[in-house]
């Protein structure tokens, strides 16, 4: 769309559905109003994110990756979020290494009642992704 | 590949903030998108009409619908598309009120990004496949956990229903909070007299088996198909033998054991039973207190019972049971006093909680009905309530309302009033909550023909001056301190979870909210099911409840459980794992993952081993998928290539 | 010295033959400098056998594609940790293994003796008992200590004796090097900026012609043919020859690998554009003995953190934004 | 005896009002060998009005005084006075659960705080770190009709997250210390009510009205002496009681004395040691009744002589009370 000239970033989100995914559903009938950069993608549960998916996007374009699962404990599938805070753990520890900073992405646990909480998240977060700029990495090879 | 997008105003919820027709324009320009339009209220009766007509009209084989959360009408669609001809999961949709319109400000940027929402929807729904679901049968026994009034109603209609019922309560008597309450609000009715026949009812219907003083140990399978451990405690007497008659409770020297269906408001024998009412009505030694136990010798009930039922050696018993559905009525629990401090309860003993005063009043209670101080048992003249005992109260972690602490005070003011003639009752409250039916008239009776003196604040302190107890609080209506002098002071205790709510969830794979209270569905539009097929609510479990909200949720779950079992065979959903044995290289990593034990090895012709998942096991969550490196394994629907066309339709510098 | 052991290696070998279908060891290759896998399924093979530095080959690689056979199989101490990897994943069965460990006082980087020698054709070479290596061309003779030539994997090596095995040909060697040493080429590129870091894997990896060496070198890549790097469904990747894409291989390649990777360095060695893709492998390890006190390949009985959890995990904490 | 070494505030009112505070403690700490230092060169804990107004440089003072004893290497830090123990807790609660909070107050030190030291109420550390058995074990004398209200004040064990220590409204640490001491406790309702000394100045009439509850309820508890543990108190409880008497016709005359003066006069020292005479209301008439634990013993054993003489020996009649409390059901 290009007539609308906008300041956005790219921020994209995997939220599972019972809990994230809820949670952003709650915010938004309460009206909680939120920044428009994030694209959101549905999951069933954040044990379903492989950590591939949030370097695709990053070398992709996206500018920064937001993962959000159900509260330990508390996962639909009892212990899907467990396996996905230890891979997304290894990956936020592996992105400076590549030289990304790692607060380009962020995970964490949102259930589906706690839509302020939401808010809160996606606000923060998209604030910190403007503060940070666009992501740089070479598309294509140097000549 | 023909996408037909139909793009929602939902009047002006989505309407209001989005461009919708520029989303419309600019989604045509989407490659494959063969029609795209937008409409009113697609999830309106001719909205459907509207996508079935272009589906037949324009030959669309995949259809977007861009409008509310899919969480709410995703299963609508799916359905419209289906009865156009089109495999139900051909459909995407793209949620565009609760994502976008509600939450952002700026129309053009919500335009901007509701045209991407859609482009990803696109860009699934063309990696779609169709998805075929199987059939199983179904057990048609249900089990109930919870013997309280709200899981004896779910089991009653399920029973006269036709179905089998299991009943487990943990507790040697079915009957739960209800059946330890003296009167009921607001028609001042005898508790046990309208549940005692229910009880009986239970006992005696040859559709339910129950399992008294038991609890559930396990719990495996899926809807329909459910494998569960009951444990079954040990009682020490063979309730086979045991004919209730009560000789081993009135000789048993160990006079001071602690009696929980008192609330420890008096001492009860090592060996009883709970209550002349209980069902069913079998003795039970309490090994902490029994002195065969304590002390390793006495046997005075074993002596003493006609029928030899009693047998110190007995063991807890594991039984396992299949059944296909389960409605949870674990009820709840009442705040412990030590959590008040200020209020000394358990260190004074005149002051008692609510329940306690409830057995007071009990015509069979300890003090067959005559209301006494615990300490000195004399007759009080003056009684304080405090409501909100706990409640509404962030300091302890507990912002809710207990829901019916207003009414069974004003309830026990009433009764006061009733027992002690020249008494005067004083309540302290924060709001009197009484919003059902022929509530306030009651609250309203409590002061204007009982006199109780309703005070409105709260209470700062509770202390002991001679043989009376100060209550000291605020009156927010005169803005003065009060001191109210009174000779027992009863707490409105808030009402909690139960100590094992959390783990029970965890059992079943339901959720809970922070407080332990199990989570609905849809907090009004579903509000007995859960987000786990199968499992259904009934019950203070879900929150705290009245009798009357508790008898209605039963019967709803019932209801649920009646429709669930109304088919013979149930439809698995498709959307589970599944492996392409070619290209698995049988590292079995998925089998090691699998939070259900869903997946097990295949040993195929050519001696290769390679994951196979079964079906119906299978609940979805697609960890295997992102654990295996090869992408052999896909939860359908969710698979690697549409989550990737996802991240692509987005991701395009 | 070497002489000694191959000998014994050759008696070892005879024995456990007739128990075996196969036995994997080296023999002389094409070159002076190269030696090669030897398959060894009869008696007069046994005397191809060779063992010197220039045995620098993973021979484990084979093993989980030959996993209903009974196999025999020489290994160095780094090459045992795969062993004991894949025991630890399941890829292969120990009763089915013959497991001929050798203690190794290190071997030699083919790449490094051909730069000294300025990449003439190497006539002979020779490693004397005193850690010299002798290279001869038609030009001369150069002899340099062994420790030169040799990868960096033996610089920092903490397991020269192999962690598990049948039969142990010489005594065990215990490693000279500082444990500290192992992650040094790590920290010191963390000295570096963000942005120093992106431009240094921009340069590595543009200069990676994607033919898969790495990855099929790798024992750890049990994938093999159907690497989703390769394929449609998943299509994770195009074949574009974009640094995007290739950086997104070598990001598959690592976290596949992620409390997995033995730091055999068998992927750097047959990179042919020498590229450093050991490093972020290096780089997660690091991450997993810091968050799980884990290290791929050196115990049995531990399981790979990346196929388990806690539920409270000790050392993840929750994030701020 | 504890291994540890303490470091000992005394704060402004140990160093003036409450010298008798400070001379009982240090006294009794003695006989319990806890062994301490008092850190030098400390300065205000920050109590002051400036935690009314600026919470940072509040934190900041407080701070100073534990960076001193965090570089002397102690942990433990005994603050006798409540209003420094809070002021201390306060300020290491918000400088060890937030960073930017930490930074902040740091800017204003010299010697930056790395919230390495623990401040304990004196109570805390007899009761936590001496133990009750210590405390009883070191008694060598008593006062046969004491019978003290222990009387903790409102800031001791408040907040409870700061606080850290017995219950925020029913502590019991002091009552266990006395009654180990060998003295006899009443149940004292009044334990935490405001006596408002705080407002002693503005609001003079208030605080007659509080200090007179909190007298009558210690009468009315059986007490003749009250226990305190903080200056402020002491101070207000001891020095309006004639103000209190005036103004509403009470007679009001019981001494209010450190709970460390009465535990130092079961351990035998002199009234002087303990510094008696720095309190208004004496009571020497307890001191002057003051025996050996053994003189107490035999003249028990006496008038149980003297019962079991005329035939009903207490024990009997305690066991009469057992089967008693077996009939009722």
């Amino acid at each position: 769309m290009p007539e609308i000239a906008t300041q956005e970033l790219r921020v994209v989100g995997f939220l599972c559905n019972w809990c994230s995914y809820g949670g952003a559903d709650t915010a938004g009938v309460s009206r909680f109003k939120q920044p428009t950069d994030l694209r959101i993608i549905r999951v069933p549960c954040s044990g379903r994110v492989d950590p591939l998916f949030v370097v695709k996007a990053l070398l992709n374009g996206a500018d920064g990756v937001l993962v959000s699962g159900c509260h330990p404990r508390d996962c639909h599938y009892s212990d899907g979020n467990f396996y996905a805070r230890r891979r997304l753990e290894m990956l936020k520890r592996l992105l400076p290494f590549l030289g990304i900073d790692e607060r380009r992405f962020y995970y964490t646990w949102v259930s589906a009642s706690e839509g302020a909480r939401w808010q809160q998240t996606v606000t923060e977060f998209t604030n910190r992704i403007h503060e940070l700029g666009p992501l740089h990495i070479k598309k294509e090879a140097t000549p | 590949m023909r996408v037909g997008v139909f793009i929602c105003h939902c009047g002006n919820n989505i309407a209001g903030t989005i461009d919708v027709a520029r989303v419309a324009e600019e989604t045509r320009k989407i490659p494959g998108v063969a029609y795209a339009t937008t409409y009113m209220y697609t999830c309106s009766e001719p909205g459907q009409n509207e996508i079935k007509e272009a589906i037949t009209r324009e030959g669309l084989d995949r259809v977007v619908v861009a409008a509310c959360s899919p969480r709410m009408h995703e299963l609508t669609f799916r359905r419209t598309v289906e009865k156009a001809g089109l495999n139900r999961y051909f459909f995407e949709m793209a949620n565009i009120r609760e994502h976008i319109s509600w939450i952002g400000e700026n129309k053009d940027l919500n335009t901007l990004k509701a045209t991407e929402a859609v482009r990803m929807a696109v860009a699934k729904v063309m990696q779609d496949k169709p998805l075929y679901s199987t059939s199983f049968k179904v057990n048609k026994r249900v089990l109930v956990i919870g013997g309280g009034v709200a899981g004896m109603q779910a089991a009653l209609d399920c029973a006269d229903g036709g179905l089998e019922v299991l009943l487990v309560e943990k507790s040697p008597s079915v009957g739960g909070m209800m059946a330890r309450l003296d009167k009921t609000f607001p028609t001042i009715d005898c508790s046990i007299c309208i549940l005692g026949p229910k009880m009986v009812d239970v006992a005696q219907h040859d559709k339910i088996t129950l399992h008294a003083y038991s609890e559930i140990e396990e719990i495996k399978g899926y809807v329909g198909n459910y494998q569960i451990k009951i444990r079954k405690k040990a009682t020490y007497v063979d309730w086979s033998k045991c004919t209730g008659c009560g000789a081993c409770m009135e000789k048993c020297p160990s006079k001071n054991s602690y009696d929980a269906f008192n609330f420890g408001v008096a001492p009860t024998r090592a060996i009883n039973i709970p209550f002349p009412q209980a069902i069913p009505k079998k003795a039970k030694i309490d090994p902490n207190y029994c002195r065969q136990f304590v002390k390793g010798k006495c046997g005075v009930c074993a002596k003493i019972c006609p029928t030899n039922a009693i047998d110190y050696e007995m063991k807890d018993e594991i039984i396992t049971e299949d059944i296909g559905a389960i409605i949870v009525a674990t009820g709840y629990s009442l705040i412990d006093m030590d959590k008040l401090p200020e209020y000394g309860g358990g260190r004074y003993p005149d002051v008692i909680s609510g329940a306690q005063y409830e057995r007071l009043l009990n015509a069979s209670g300890p003090t067959s009905g005559h209301i006494v101080r615990p300490s000195d048992h004399m007759e009080p003249k003056t009684i304080a309530f405090i409501s909100c005992a706990g409640s509404r109260d962030k300091s302890i972690g507990i912002p809710y309302c207990s829901n019916f602490c207003c009414m069974y005070i004003a309830k026990q003011a009433i009764l006061t009033k009733d027992h002690i003639p020249d008494s005067q009752s004083y309540v302290f409250y924060m709001d009197i909550r009484s919003p059902g039916k022929g509530y306030d008239e009651f609250t309203r009776r409590a002061q204007e023909e009982y006199g109780a003196k309703y005070i409105r604040g709260r209470v700062s302190r509770i202390y002991p001056k001679g043989n009376k107890m100060v209550v000291r609080g605020s009156d927010t209506l005169l803005g003065a301190q009060v001191e109210v002098e009174a000779d027992l002071v009863v707490l409105g205790t808030a009402v909690v979870s139960t100590p094992d709510a959390a783990h029970m969830a965890e059992k079943l794979h339901i959720s809970y909210d922070t407080f332990g209270f199990y989570v609905e569905s849809h907090p009004k539009l579903r509000p007995v099911e859960t987000n786990t097929s199968g499992v259904f609510l009934a019950g203070a479990c879900q929150g705290p409840k009245d009798i009357p909200a508790s008898v209605g949720q039963g019967s709803a779950a019932a209801s649920k459980v009646q429709a669930l079992f109304s088919k013979d065979m149930l439809e698995s959903d498709p959307a589970v794992a599944r492996v392409n044995m070619n290209t698995c290289v049988g590292c079995l990593k998925c089998l090691k993952t699998c939070p259900f034990g869903a997946i097990k090895e295949k040993e195929l012709r050519d001696g290769r081993v390679v994951a196979d998942v079964i079906e119906t096991v299978c609940a979805g969550c697609g960890v295997c998928t992102s654990t295996c490196p090869c992408g052999a394994i896909q939860l359908q629907h969710f698979t690697d290539n549409q989550l990737l066309a996802e991240v692509n339709a987005i991701c395009r510098k | 010295m070497y002489k000694v052991k191959a000998d014994k290696l050759k008696e070892v070998v005879t024995n456990v033959l007739n128990d075996v279908d196969l036995v994997i060891g080296y023999k002389q290759g094409f070159d002076a400098v190269h030696a090669t896998p030897h398959f060894i399924t009869s008696a007069d093979q046994i005397d191809g056998l060779v063992w010197n530095p220039l045995c620098v080959h993973n021979l484990t690689t084979y093993l989980p594609a030959l996993k209903m056979k009974k196999i025999g199989v020489i290994v160095k101490g780094c090459d045992s940790r795969t062993i004991v990897q894949f025991i630890q994943e399941g890829l292969v069965t120990r009763e089915n293994l013959v497991i001929i460990g050798i203690p190794c006082t290190g071997v030699i980087s083919v790449n490094k003796v051909l730069k000294e020698t300025s990449r003439e054709l190497l006539e002979e070479i020779v490693f004397d008992d005193s850690g010299n290596v002798t290279a001869v061309t038609g030009k001369g003779r150069k002899t340099l200590p062994l420790a030169e030539l040799s990868p960096d994997k033996c610089r920092t090596c903490q397991y020269p004796t192999p962690l598990v095995y049948d039969h142990l040909v010489g005594d065990p060697v215990k490693s000279d090097k500082v444990p500290e040493g192992v992650y040094a080429d790590i920290k010191e590129f963390e000295g570096k900026t963000l942005e120093e870091r992106m431009k240094y894997w921009e340069q590595e990896f543009d200069r990676c012609i994607r033919c898969y060496a790495c990855r099929n070198a790798c024992p750890m890549c049990i994938c093999q043919d159907n690497c989703i790097a390769e394929s449609r469904d998943p299509h994770w990747m195009t074949q574009k020859m974009t640094l995007t894409e290739k950086f997104m291989f070598h990001m598959i390649h690592a976290l596949h690998l992620a409390g997995r990777c033995v730091e055999c360095g068998e992927c750097e060695r047959v990179c042919p554009m020498g590229i450093p893709v050991n490093k972020l492998k290096k780089k997660i390890n690091q991450e997993m003995k810091e968050l799980f006190d884990y290290e791929p390949g050196v115990s049995l009985d531990d399981k790979p953190p990346m196929f388990m959890f806690n539920v409270d995990e000790l050392k993840i904490k929750e994030h701020k934004i | 005896m504890v291994e540890t070494t303490y470091g000992y505030y005394a704060g402004c009112s140990l160093e003036g009002t409450a010298r008798e505070y400070d001379q009982s403690l240090k006294a009794v700490l003695k006989t319990l060998e806890v062994d301490f230092r008092e850190p030098d060169d400390w300065s205000c804990c920050g109590s002051t009005p400036a935690h009314t107004v600026d919470h940072v440089f509040a934190a900041a003072l407080a701070a100073r005084n534990l960076a001193i004893v965090e570089k002397t290497g102690l942990k433990t830090l005994i603050t006798p006075c409540p209003s420094c123990m809070t002021a201390f807790k306060k300020a290491q609660h918000g400088m060890a659960k937030s960073d930017s909070f930490r930074q902040e107050v740091n800017e204003l030190l010299d010697e930056p705080y790395e919230c390495g030291v623990t401040a304990k109420s004196a109570l805390q550390v007899i009761y936590e770190d001496v133990g009750i058995d210590a405390v009883a074990a070191k008694v060598t004398h008593t006062i046969p009709d004491l019978k003290v209200a222990p009387y903790y004040g409102c800031i001791l064990n408040r907040p409870p997250e700061i606080a850290q220590f017995d219950d925020p409204e029913n502590p019991v640490s002091m009552d266990k210390i006395l009654a180990a001491a060998g003295v006899e406790v009443c149940d004292f309702a009044f334990k935490v009510e405001c006596c408002g000394a705080a407002f002693g100045v503005p609001k003079r009439d208030m605080v007659n009205r509080l200090t007179y509850k909190v007298l009558t309820m210690a009468i009315d508890a059986g007490a003749n002496c009250i226990a305190v543990a903080c200056p402020l108190c002491q101070q207000n409880l001891d020095l309006r009681q004639e103000q209190v008497n005036s103004l509403t016709g009470s007679s009001f005359n019981i001494p209010v004395l450190y709970f460390s003066q009465i535990m130092g006069l079961a351990y035998g020292y002199s009234p002087e040691a303990l510094a008696m005479d720095k309190v208004i209301v004496s009571a020497d008439r307890f001191v002057r009744t003051r025996i050996t634990v053994q003189q107490a013993r035999e003249a028990k054993e006496l008038q149980e002589q003297q019962a079991k003489a005329k035939g009903k020996s207490p024990k009997a009649a305690e066991n009469k009370e057992e089967t008693k409390s077996e009939e009722i059901e």
